[in-house]
């Protein structure tokens, strides 16, 4: 009894979006219109969940000085850093906060971002080995792919950059037609089953 | 005794991330240039089709991206307009996004003045239209109706390279150097399949592979993919140092250190498994 | 040669000699002014109003070329006549626009619009009239295909899952990933070392997301079973509550619900980056024995998998994104591909509802397939044969959406 | 002091402290991640409050020309819902927020998903083969059929034997080529991020130290 509402409140703002998308008509142009907005700000206001679960878990590593605790209070006083300079100063250009921002949280991330280049390189290592047949199919096209990139393929052979061209463009386009087909099926099926509620253990399981 | 292939195939990828970071770091370091090499591809195919038009012919370069994208496509821009400078033919810019303008005014004004070319005789920038697609259907019944004046606000009766060019039909190539919608694709499609305009262009890697099917089809003459595409049309039109040129030198040495280490791999994994086989 | 500075020249001489004439002689007439002095201003031409299409009404599209010849006005205005027969004055345009649009037009009462060019602060030329009736819509034109078919498979997939409800025994064929989760999670409890599920990093309202959370569901219930420890770092406050109740709910279902500890379900952060960052640090803290990477995942996914691969573990991944797929086949040990992450609640579950549903999925594929066959059968005979050419574009009409 | 040196050394050494942990975990990188982890945190609290909960939230409900609009009490208290999760007694409360997160995703996520990655993708794959010479014919073939032959992969009812089985094969075959492609292709782009990376340690940081040498002798 506790899903029913819940329940109806998918059914309910899942058939908005839906009959939305189909009618320009009021009332569902703005009742969608409103629908996605409301969403995110529900979303964003859920954000202070995930802060004070973040405060919780540290406090909790430091009070029970669990392992690696001695790492919490950075974590802490990061987080407070950025809280107290973006209430302060706001989010305004060169500011305090913004400053934070460009100077240390895009760095770190494009550094995070950047291991992709020694992890690609890795990965290609390892997992590129002729194998079986498939693999050997993987691993040719990955390679053929990488000489049309660079000088040295058509250096090898002026036709390699074409065969590139080729595998983008056809057996490329191919799979991620298929998978994309495929994975759009999946969404439809799994979006009905929450819309109509036959798929509820997102909810907690409980029938 | 420690089997040296079984060795090699596991090697500590640590050994992989250092020499990484040096093919990059040292082309950075010492500025290298790594020649380039352009093969039987479509930028290859770009370039010999606008050698092939005869000189003061009209080319439209519709500059559809903005700075975010500018480190693959202003290069290509710079190559493609010295390229048309060149050969003498006439330039209309364009853009259908609402930055491109302004980028393509850099490159064309700046190479005009390099290269002795005039405004308003040798090229023209019509700036910015919204519409996109919707736009480009226009401009085949009238591309005076749609820019009655220039991007300096020059009315179109007053730009002497202008006259005698009413439609889409007295346009001889559009390069669209596009970072994504309204771009490429529009072309194609509006201009392209329509009035049978030869259509080329140059766009972001990302993008590359979704345009490269238009060239299978034939509906483009040429594309420039990426950083290498940009290079190329660098290579081709002879400047050897050129932006793009100089930015593929850590990717070659990189990729290459990459394929080396997938050949190693192999090598190591086949002996390994000949010796297990002989066991 | 350069005309512009000609050009220029000839319009400041004609300026002072229309203001010395002003000053110095007798004021001349209007039509002295116009004919002689000021040039003829170029105006709006092929002016078109319609009522904006797919709308909730109130809307007007108005659209125009300009003349070619004369000069360009400074700008333009739109007039707009109502029913009572006043005219206004809706908004002033910079030369160049060739299109707007009347947001604020009342249903179903006809309005009048025309162009009016304005040069050196006067109107110096105006376009003809032309009216439209705004209206609202009831069914978007271009979506009305996309419509249908929504419709039939809807219509198939729900069908097929009422067949599975009423018991029809239903097969499904194995999905490798899949299998492996006893072993992976039982590799685990052997080494007394954790399982990690990471959900992706995108938010509850994102269906690769969801169907994480039933897949996670599953895990929770075999590691209740098998009681080793599995630790869900999150990247989104929603997902976090509600992996930690889908985890609760597999430990109470397998009898153990003593050995849930919520705190090993924990939000890191919503940046892209820094969840993987965080996530990177547990896998060589905690060194898992297995790792689920199911969910969506951007740029992300190879520098978790690599991290995971370097500490040893079992990885079993799974996605609908197509370009983070290539990572996980290359990085993972078993990886579900698109549509099998979807289909891995009915794998893992056997539930007959869920199963119905993947034979919808299927008879949905098939009638893609079909439409596939026959639009390409078409459009190649069509070449030679125009009549199946109609009929590719009709198969083409149908699956555009505007 | 100049602020805008300060900035790039921050920059670095954060950068330098994150790429230790290529060699191997270690307090630097610990040191980083927490830090990382907090900060962006913060980042992504302020974030939401300044660019959605003041515009789209507070400024709809209090408009700035005065005013009370009632309608936007509803997304308040929704969110208020799912942040009561933190008291136990009312959690319950939380299941009629996710209703309508989930509600509003699936109905969302249902048309995207169709139109772009269903629709748009067969109308792509609707054309005619034979056009343009014999290649171009070959390659509209293998388009056509890897498309097919992998959705046939993707059936889950029916056993992959018999011709099922050989078509799900191809397509699985195709799916790999497609894959390996990808990945080689991808490399790049990966790579130019490093190389901007570099590019800043080495062009924009680097030539700080002598000035800061010079200012400091």
């Amino acid at each position: 009894m506790r899903l029913i509402i819940p329940l109806a409140i998918t059914f309910t703002s899942g058939m908005i979006m839906i009959l939305n998308f189909f009618i320009p008509h009021q009332p569902f142009a703005l009742l969608g219109d409103n629908l996605q907005e409301w969403y995110m700000i529900v979303a964003s206001g859920a954000i202070f969940l995930g802060a004070a679960n973040l405060l919780h878990v540290h406090f909790r590593k430091i009070r029970l000085k669990l392992k690696n605790w001695k790492y919490s209070p950075v974590t802490i006083v990061g987080f407070l850093v950025m809280i107290i300079l973006g209430l302060f100063y706001g989010v305004t250009e060169n500011l305090p906060f913004d400053y934070l921002f460009m100077n240390m949280v895009a760095p770190m991330g494009a550094t995070m971002f950047s291991l992709l280049a020694f992890f690609v390189a890795s990965a290609a290592f390892r997992a590129f080995r002729a194998s079986n047949w498939r693999a050997t199919l993987l691993l040719t096209s990955a390679f053929l792919v990488m000489l049309g990139q660079v000088p040295i393929g058509a250096m090898i052979w002026d036709k390699i950059p074409l065969a590139k061209v080729w595998l983008m463009a056809i057996p490329n386009t191919a799979g991620q037609r298929a998978v994309m087909i495929g994975a759009a099926m999946g969404v439809v099926a799994t979006s009905l089953r929450m819309i109509f509620g036959i798929e509820r253990s997102y909810l907690g399981g409980a029938d | 005794m420690a089997d040296i292939f079984t060795k090699i195939g596991n090697l500590d990828r640590r050994i992989i991330f250092v020499l990484i970071a040096l093919s990059v770091i040292i082309p950075i370091l010492t500025d290298l240039i790594i020649p380039n090499i352009v093969g039987a591809e479509p930028s290859r195919d770009l370039f010999e089709f606008v050698d092939s038009l005869p000189p003061g012919s009209n080319v439209i370069i519709s500059f559809d991206y903005d700075p975010s994208t500018m480190p693959e496509l202003q290069p290509m821009a710079e190559a493609v307009v010295r390229h048309l400078f060149e050969k003498g033919h006439k330039i209309i810019g364009m853009a259908l996004w609402p930055q491109g303008a302004a980028l393509g005014q850099d490159a064309m004004s700046s190479l005009s003045d390099s290269l002795g070319k005039e405004q308003y005789q040798d090229w023209v920038n019509l700036g910015y239209k919204t519409g996109g697609g919707v736009m480009i259907v226009r401009l085949g019944t009238s591309m005076r109706a749609i820019f009655p004046t220039d991007r300096d606000n020059v009315p179109w009766s007053e730009i002497p390279m202008l006259q005698g060019i009413n439609n889409l039909d007295d346009i001889q190539l559009v390069i669209s150097l596009s970072a994504g919608d309204p771009g490429i694709i529009a072309w194609v499609m509006m201009a392209g399949d329509r009035y049978d305009i030869p259509i080329g262009g140059g766009c972001t890697a990302v993008s590359a592979p979704q345009l490269y099917t238009y060239l299978q089809t034939e509906q483009m003459v040429g594309l420039l993919g990426g950083l290498k595409g940009a290079a190329d049309y660098e290579t081709l039109v002879g400047i050897d140092n050129g932006q793009a040129i100089r930015g593929m030198s850590p990717q070659s040495v990189a990729h290459i250190a990459i394929m080396l280490f997938i050949i190693i791999g192999n090598v190591a994994y086949f002996m390994q498994k000949k010796r297990g086989g002989a066991r | 040669m350069n005309r512009l500075p000609a050009v220029i020249l000839l319009l400041l001489m004609l300026t002072a000699g229309a203001a010395m004439s002003q000053s110095g002689g007798p004021p001349p007439g209007d039509e002295i002014r116009s004919t002689a002095l000021a040039p003829v201003v170029s105006s709006a031409m092929e002016l078109e109003a319609v009522d904006t299409p797919d709308d909730a009404g109130g809307n007007v599209d108005i659209t125009w070329l300009m003349e070619a010849e004369g000069t360009v006005p400074d700008s333009l205005g739109v007039i707009r006549t109502g029913p009572s027969g006043e005219d206004e004055l809706l908004a002033v345009l910079p030369t160049g626009t060739l299109l707007y649009r009347d947001t604020t037009a009342l249903n179903g009462t006809t309005y009048s619009y025309s162009i009016v060019s304005y040069y050196r602060g006067e109107i110096a030329g105006a376009s003809g009239e032309v009216s439209a009736v705004p209206s609202a819509q009831w069914l978007y034109s271009g979506r009305v295909g996309m419509m249908i078919i929504l419709i039939i498979l809807m219509s198939i997939i729900l069908y097929y899952i009422e067949t599975g409800k009423r018991g029809k025994e239903l097969f499904i064929r194995e999905i490798a990933g899949l299998a492996a989760v006893d072993d992976a999670v039982g590799r685990a409890t052997e080494m007394g070392k954790p399982v990690l599920y990471i959900p992706g990093i995108m938010d509850m309202d994102d269906i690769q997301t969801i169907a994480s959370m039933v897949i996670l569901g599953r895990v929770a219930r075999k590691t209740a079973e098998y009681g080793s420890p599995l630790l869900v770092p999150t990247s989104r406050s929603v997902v976090m509550s509600v992996a930690q109740e889908v985890v609760k709910e597999g430990y109470i279902q397998a009898g153990r619900p003593d050995a849930y500890n919520k705190e090993s379900i924990n939000y890191l952060t919503d940046d892209q980056f820094g969840y993987a960052a965080g996530v990177d640090g547990i896998i060589v803290r905690e060194k898992p024995a297995a790792i689920f990477l199911l969910g969506t995942f951007y740029a992300e996914s190879l520098i978790l998998a690599e991290t995971g691969r370097s500490v040893g573990a079992i990885q079993i991944a799974g996605t609908a994104m197509p370009s983070q797929i290539p990572f996980f086949v290359a990085a993972c040990d078993y990886t579900l591909i698109g549509e099998e992450l979807f289909a891995a609640s009915a794998y893992l579950s056997r539930e007959p509802k869920l199963l119905g549903s993947l034979k919808g999925q299927d008879a949905a594929k098939l009638f893609f397939i079909v439409l596939i066959v026959v639009g390409v059968i078409a459009a190649t005979i069509g070449q030679f044969w125009p009549p199946l050419e109609s009929v590719a574009e009709f198969l083409r009409d149908l699956v555009t959406v505007n | 002091m100049n602020w805008e040196i300060v900035g790039i050394w921050l920059g670095a050494i954060v950068t330098l402290l994150l790429y230790s942990f290529l060699y191997r975990d270690n307090p630097f990188y610990k040191f980083a991640e927490h830090l990382f982890v907090g900060m962006s945190a913060g980042y992504w609290v302020i974030y939401s409050i300044f660019n959605v909960l003041i515009p789209n939230w507070w400024q709809n409900m209090f408009p700035p020309d005065g005013g009370f609009n009632w309608i936007w009490v509803i997304p308040g208290l929704f969110a208020m819902f799912m942040l009561a999760r933190m008291v136990p007694k009312i959690a319950g409360l939380s299941r009629l927020a996710l209703g309508m997160i989930v509600g509003t995703g699936a109905g969302l996520n249902m048309l995207t998903f169709f139109q772009s990655n269903a629709l748009a993708q067969v109308k792509g794959t609707i054309f005619s083969v034979a056009t343009g010479g014999v290649w171009s014919v070959f390659s509209s073939l293998v388009l056509v059929v890897g498309v097919v032959s992998g959705l046939v992969y993707f059936f889950f009812s029916k056993a992959h034997t018999g011709f099922t089985g050989k078509t799900a094969n191809l397509g699985i075959t195709i799916l790999m080529v497609a894959f390996g492609a990808s990945f080689g292709y991808t490399i790049m782009a990966r790579l130019s991020l490093l190389i901007g990376r570099c590019t800043f340690l080495l062009e924009d940081w680097l030539p700080t130290i002598p000035r800061l040498l010079g200012i400091g002798g």
